[in-house]
């Protein structure tokens, strides 16, 4: 068969359903995938599975009311979710929060951090194939996390601490001993990973130069988070847009070089001692003072909307709120980071291999809770 | 991003365009509608260098539909906030999905919740609801099609 | 001449080959969940029986319960053989494994080379998998595979040819006799062949990094998608059985089969197995796994050149001496 | 040039190689180290103090304010009250379990710490009725176990 005739064999192209139900999409999304043999030719996404209306919901529902869904728009990062909705509510009203309440909330959003991005790199690793080991270690040190928010709020995953100026409980006793020693335990669990899975032959191979996203394209889709500081753009709102008392603590914003899967993973294990040093000197720095409010004040807004952005771990969660004076929210629109991530998933895939479609989406690290609000 | 900032910021765009106002509580720059691709591409270029559209969202307010644009520069770390007056009749405006990408997905979120239909849109379809849900949830006179009761204790 | 008596002898060595491997498979199954289990430091099947002995005898049963689905328009009578080509083979390589001195069900003087034939008909049984069950995963996973196991079959054979080479014949148990002395991994010449034999075979048996025909996160789970009940057991029995095959000939053909100082030969011989078998469930906990481009880009453009390059050392060596 | 290939190859195979064994002391080092799991029906962990579990009642301390009625974001509390000698006394306390977010703000907002959330985690039921409790029968949770608490 001379090569004449290859010409005229018709190679069909693959349609496959990557989801809703998938082992590693990260939740229920569904991604058409056109193959030719491995090769991505196309890749368009649905999601919607998982809309609960939560902007409907907040329009009926009082303030304080509105704080435990706040918990369930990120799922594995509430405590960031409870700070962003509570701190855009403080803005609009512009009260002022006791100083003792905006220690006590940076050091609890850092360490949710901390455990999101344990969860992040965990499924990343668990996408690339080493099997549930590296997961499992992550699990094991988010478990000492959620037992210190357990001790603190009494909920494992949606906590629902913070109030509108303040937080529900003060620190039990006795819990910057357990804060200082998860610190200590911590640290050199993060040098393991590095031996076992960043510069591990088959992860570079795997993740180096995979789903290269350029600076400008990053910008022009408006990603945010660990996704564009690692194609080497330096944004961090608690650096550009200091709130609570970030402008007071002493970390640096790790940023990656060329922006492929491998950068993304690095970044987040860099901002996780980044975030580990923001709690340190946090607790130390902790002022006397009654952080906490009564809950029972149905607050009444003066007309007005106030937008407020925050660091989330998966980037800018944003929160706009519209007040036209009743005890309900006029208009609350919830800019999920994880929603801007995702647009650029059939961007970043085509011409790779299906391995890579899931490399490039575990190091995205979306949460459908957040995209489908 | 500081006030002073947002002065000067104004004070150049309504050099190039006249009829642009400030509204009054939030600082906002409201524009009429058929300006929108215009401005946006002057925002987009370099004197501004507007480059990342963050969040793109609507308030029904019964009388008036509200466009938000909410804009900021990466480069030049300032934020600006665009507004959009539309009657409840008309409700189509220019897609800004030609400027900055991030717009596509954003503004089809807004037609899934408000109605608003963005021409020139590359993929203009509902992205959270399913494709075939009628009604748009958002609006203040949206009723639930089959409302379940909640059981009775 | 087949009397009785050799007739007899047969059948009882082939029911207590059949008798070992089914236990060795349960135990096989067994260890790699409390060997998983404690790398991740959890504790691993509990309550069947003391530390979860009883776990695989429980597990048999589920899958004897449980009910064999059949995809509707699979090529049924593909999607049926396919299970029975994934164990058979591995079944019959045990006629050729050197378990002690005299304990070998049939000592073949051309050993090596039917073991190395018949274990590569299983691919054909992952092959039919893939395409009986009329899945699109299953597919992607089935051709991965055939591709798989033809392309590192290469750097495999060239390995055990140079230990045929040294030892002067391809029967088992003359290698395993002619490694008295000194084991033959401790031959320089053979330690880089040893480290050949040990990656291609975890490739054979498509064990991570190298486990891209059922890569859980991308293809759901790859051929053995579709099989439930006591096909999908099969298939598990097939690939336990496989790598203890694949340990056992690296045993014989580097670790000096049975030979040992005090012990009685057979239970060096399962010493050695176990070790080995034991480094392959601690590998495959510990790496992420392999994309298909850069699997075959390895197999072609490393182990093959390399296994080429030790195989001429080895014969000029040889001319040497 | 292909021989500083080859050497580039080998040079990064090599640095590989190491990499992978450096990795695998990693896991063996965890393979003999403590494990973190629990046996879970064997061994319990205990509750901490201010653990969320089930909405209870201590109904001589309830003035009927609805405060917790009004707070509660999914409207799972139903309380009524009846008038006596000017005195209101309550009648009705039920508790939908099934929409309960256990979010806490019923048991923050009530001013005589009538209601409260008890430690009780172990809550599936086979039937849904089983959800909606009326909290002033004493033996409400008398089947579910109260677990130790921290």
């Amino acid at each position: 068969m001379n090569m004449s005739q290859t010409k005229d064999i018709r190679t069909e192209e693959f349609l496959i359903n990557m989801g809703p139900q998938h082992p590693s999409t990260h939740g229920v999304l569904f991604l058409e995938v056109k193959l030719d043999g491995e090769i991505v030719v196309d890749c368009t996404t649905h999601i919607g599975y998982l809309h609960r209306s939560m902007e409907k919901i907040a329009e009926n529902r009082t303030y304080t009311q509105f704080i435990p869904f706040t918990d369930r728009i990120d799922y594995v990062a509430s405590m960031n979710n409870n700070l962003g909705y509570v701190t855009a509510v403080e803005k609009l009203m512009n009260l002022e929060v006791p100083e003792r309440a905006k220690y006590i909330r940076v050091i609890v959003a850092e360490l949710n951090r901390i455990a999101s991005h344990l969860i992040g790199i965990g499924t990343f690793a668990q996408d690339l194939g080493a099997f549930a080991t590296p997961l499992f270690y992550c699990f094991r040190e988010r478990e000492k996390i959620i037992d210190i928010f357990d001790r603190i709020c009494g909920n494992r995953l949606t906590y629902n601490y913070m109030r509108i100026g303040g937080v529900q409980f003060d620190l039990p006793k006795g819990i910057d001993e357990t804060i200082k020693q998860f610190i200590a335990y911590m640290r050199p669990k993060l040098d393991d990973y590095d031996t076992l899975l960043t510069y591990n032959a088959i992860f570079l191979a795997r993740s180096k130069g995979i789903g290269v996203l350029p600076k400008s394209l990053a910008i022009d889709y408006s990603v945010s988070g660990p996704n564009l500081r690692a194609s080497g753009v330096r944004w961090d709102i608690r650096k550009e847009e200091p709130y609570l008392v970030y402008e007071k603590m002493e970390f640096d914003i790790p940023v990656g070089v060329n922006g492929d899967a491998w950068d993304r993973y690095k970044v987040r294990i860099e901002e996780m001692r980044q975030s580990l040093r923001i709690v340190e000197q946090a607790l130390g720095a902790l002022p006397e003072g009654d952080p906490t409010v009564k809950a029972g004040r149905i607050q009444k807004i003066a007309p007005g909307e106030a937008y407020m952005r925050t660091e989330n771990p998966r980037g800018e969660l944003g929160f706009y709120i519209v007040s036209d004076g009743s005890t309900y929210p006029y208009r609350l629109k919830i800019r999920a980071p994880s929603f801007s991530n995702l647009a650029l998933l059939p961007e970043l895939v085509k011409g790779l291999k299906v391995a890579d479609i899931i490399c490039v989406l575990g190091s995205l690290d979306i949460l459908m809770g957040e995209i489908d609000r | 991003m500081k006030k002073m900032r947002q002065d000067e910021i104004f004070a150049d765009i309504k050099a190039v365009f006249p009829e642009i106002q400030e509204e009054a509580g939030s600082g906002a720059a409201v524009i009429p509608k058929d300006l929108l691709l215009k401005v946006a591409r002057y925002l987009r270029g370099e004197p501004l260098a507007f480059d990342n559209l963050h969040c793109v969202t609507a308030i029904d307010r019964k009388e008036k539909i509200e466009m938000v644009y909410i804009l900021y520069s990466v480069s030049k770390r300032r934020a600006l906030t665009l507004k959009i007056y539309l009657s409840p009749e008309d409700l189509n405006i220019a897609s800004l999905a030609s400027v900055w990408r991030s717009a596509d997905w954003l503004e089809r979120e807004t037609y899934d919740m408000f109605g608003v239909v963005f021409s020139g849109h590359p993929d203009m379809r509902r992205i959270l609801n399913p494709y075939d849900w009628k009604g748009y949830p958002l609006r203040k006179d949206y009723t639930h099609p089959e409302f379940i009761p909640k059981p009775r204790l | 001449m087949l009397t009785a008596l050799t007739f007899i002898f047969m059948l009882t060595a082939a029911f207590a080959v059949l008798g070992f491997i089914a236990v060795s498979a349960m135990f096989l199954i067994w260890w790699e969940r409390k060997v998983s289990a404690h790398i991740q430091s959890r504790f691993g099947p509990m309550r069947v029986g003391w530390h979860g002995v009883l776990q695989s005898i429980a597990d048999a049963v589920k899958l004897l319960l449980k009910e064999d689905i059949r995809p509707a328009r699979a090529d049924k009578l593909i999607w049926w053989l396919a299970p029975f080509f994934a164990v058979v083979p591995s079944v019959m390589v045990f006629v050729a494994i050197p378990f002690g001195r005299t304990l070998v069900p049939r000592d073949l003087n051309i050993g090596i080379l039917y073991i190395m034939a018949i274990s590569s008909v299983c691919v054909i049984g992952v092959f039919m998998a893939g395409w009986g069950s009329n899945n699109k995963y299953s597919l992607l996973g089935g051709m991965r595979a055939g591709a798989q196991i033809i392309s590192y079959e290469l750097p495999l054979v060239l390995s055990i040819i140079a230990v045929v080479m040294r030892a002067g014949t391809p029967s088992m148990q003359k290698i395993v006799a002619s490694q008295g002395s000194c084991w033959n991994i401790f031959h320089p010449d053979m330690m880089l062949v040893s480290v050949i034999y040990m990656i291609s075979a975890t490739a054979e048996v498509n064990r991570t990094p190298f486990d891209i025909p059922e890569a859980e996160s991308e293809l759901v789970a790859g051929f053995h998608t579709e099989y439930s009940g006591m096909k999908f057991a099969m298939f598990f029995v097939g690939e336990y059985t496989n790598l203890f095959i694949v340990a056992a000939i690296a045993t014989t053909l580097f670790l000096g089969g049975w030979h040992g100082p005090i012990l009685p030969p057979v239970v060096w011989f399962l010493i050695k197995t176990y070790a080995l078998v034991f480094v392959w469930m601690w590998v495959r906990w510990t790496f992420p796994r392999v994309r298909v481009d850069q699997l075959m880009a390895f197999a072609w453009k490393v182990l093959t050149p390399a296994a080429l390059v030790n195989l001429a050392i080895v014969g000029w060596l040889l001319l040497k001496r | 040039m292909v021989i500083t290939k080859t050497i580039k190859g080998a040079k990064g195979i090599i640095t590989g190689a190491w990499s992978l064994l450096k990795g695998l002391f990693v896991t063996i080092k965890y393979f003999f180290g403590p494990t973190t799991t629990v046996q879970y029906p064997a061994q319990k962990l205990p509750m901490t103090e201010r653990f969320r579990g089930l909405v209870d009642l201590h109904p001589e301390k309830c003035i009927t304010c609805y405060q917790c009625v009004k707070i509660c974001p999914t409207a799972c509390l139903a309380v009524t009250h009846k008038e006596a000698d000017k005195k209101k006394i309550l009648e009705t306390f039920r508790y939908n379990m099934e929409l309960c977010c256990f979010c806490g703000l019923c048991q923050q907002v009530c001013p005589t710490n009538a209601i409260y959330m008890n430690k009780i985690y172990e809550i599936s039921v086979y039937d849904r009725k089983k959800l909606y409790i009326n909290l002033l029968n004493p033996e409400r949770y008398s089947e579910w176990i109260n677990p130790t608490v921290k």
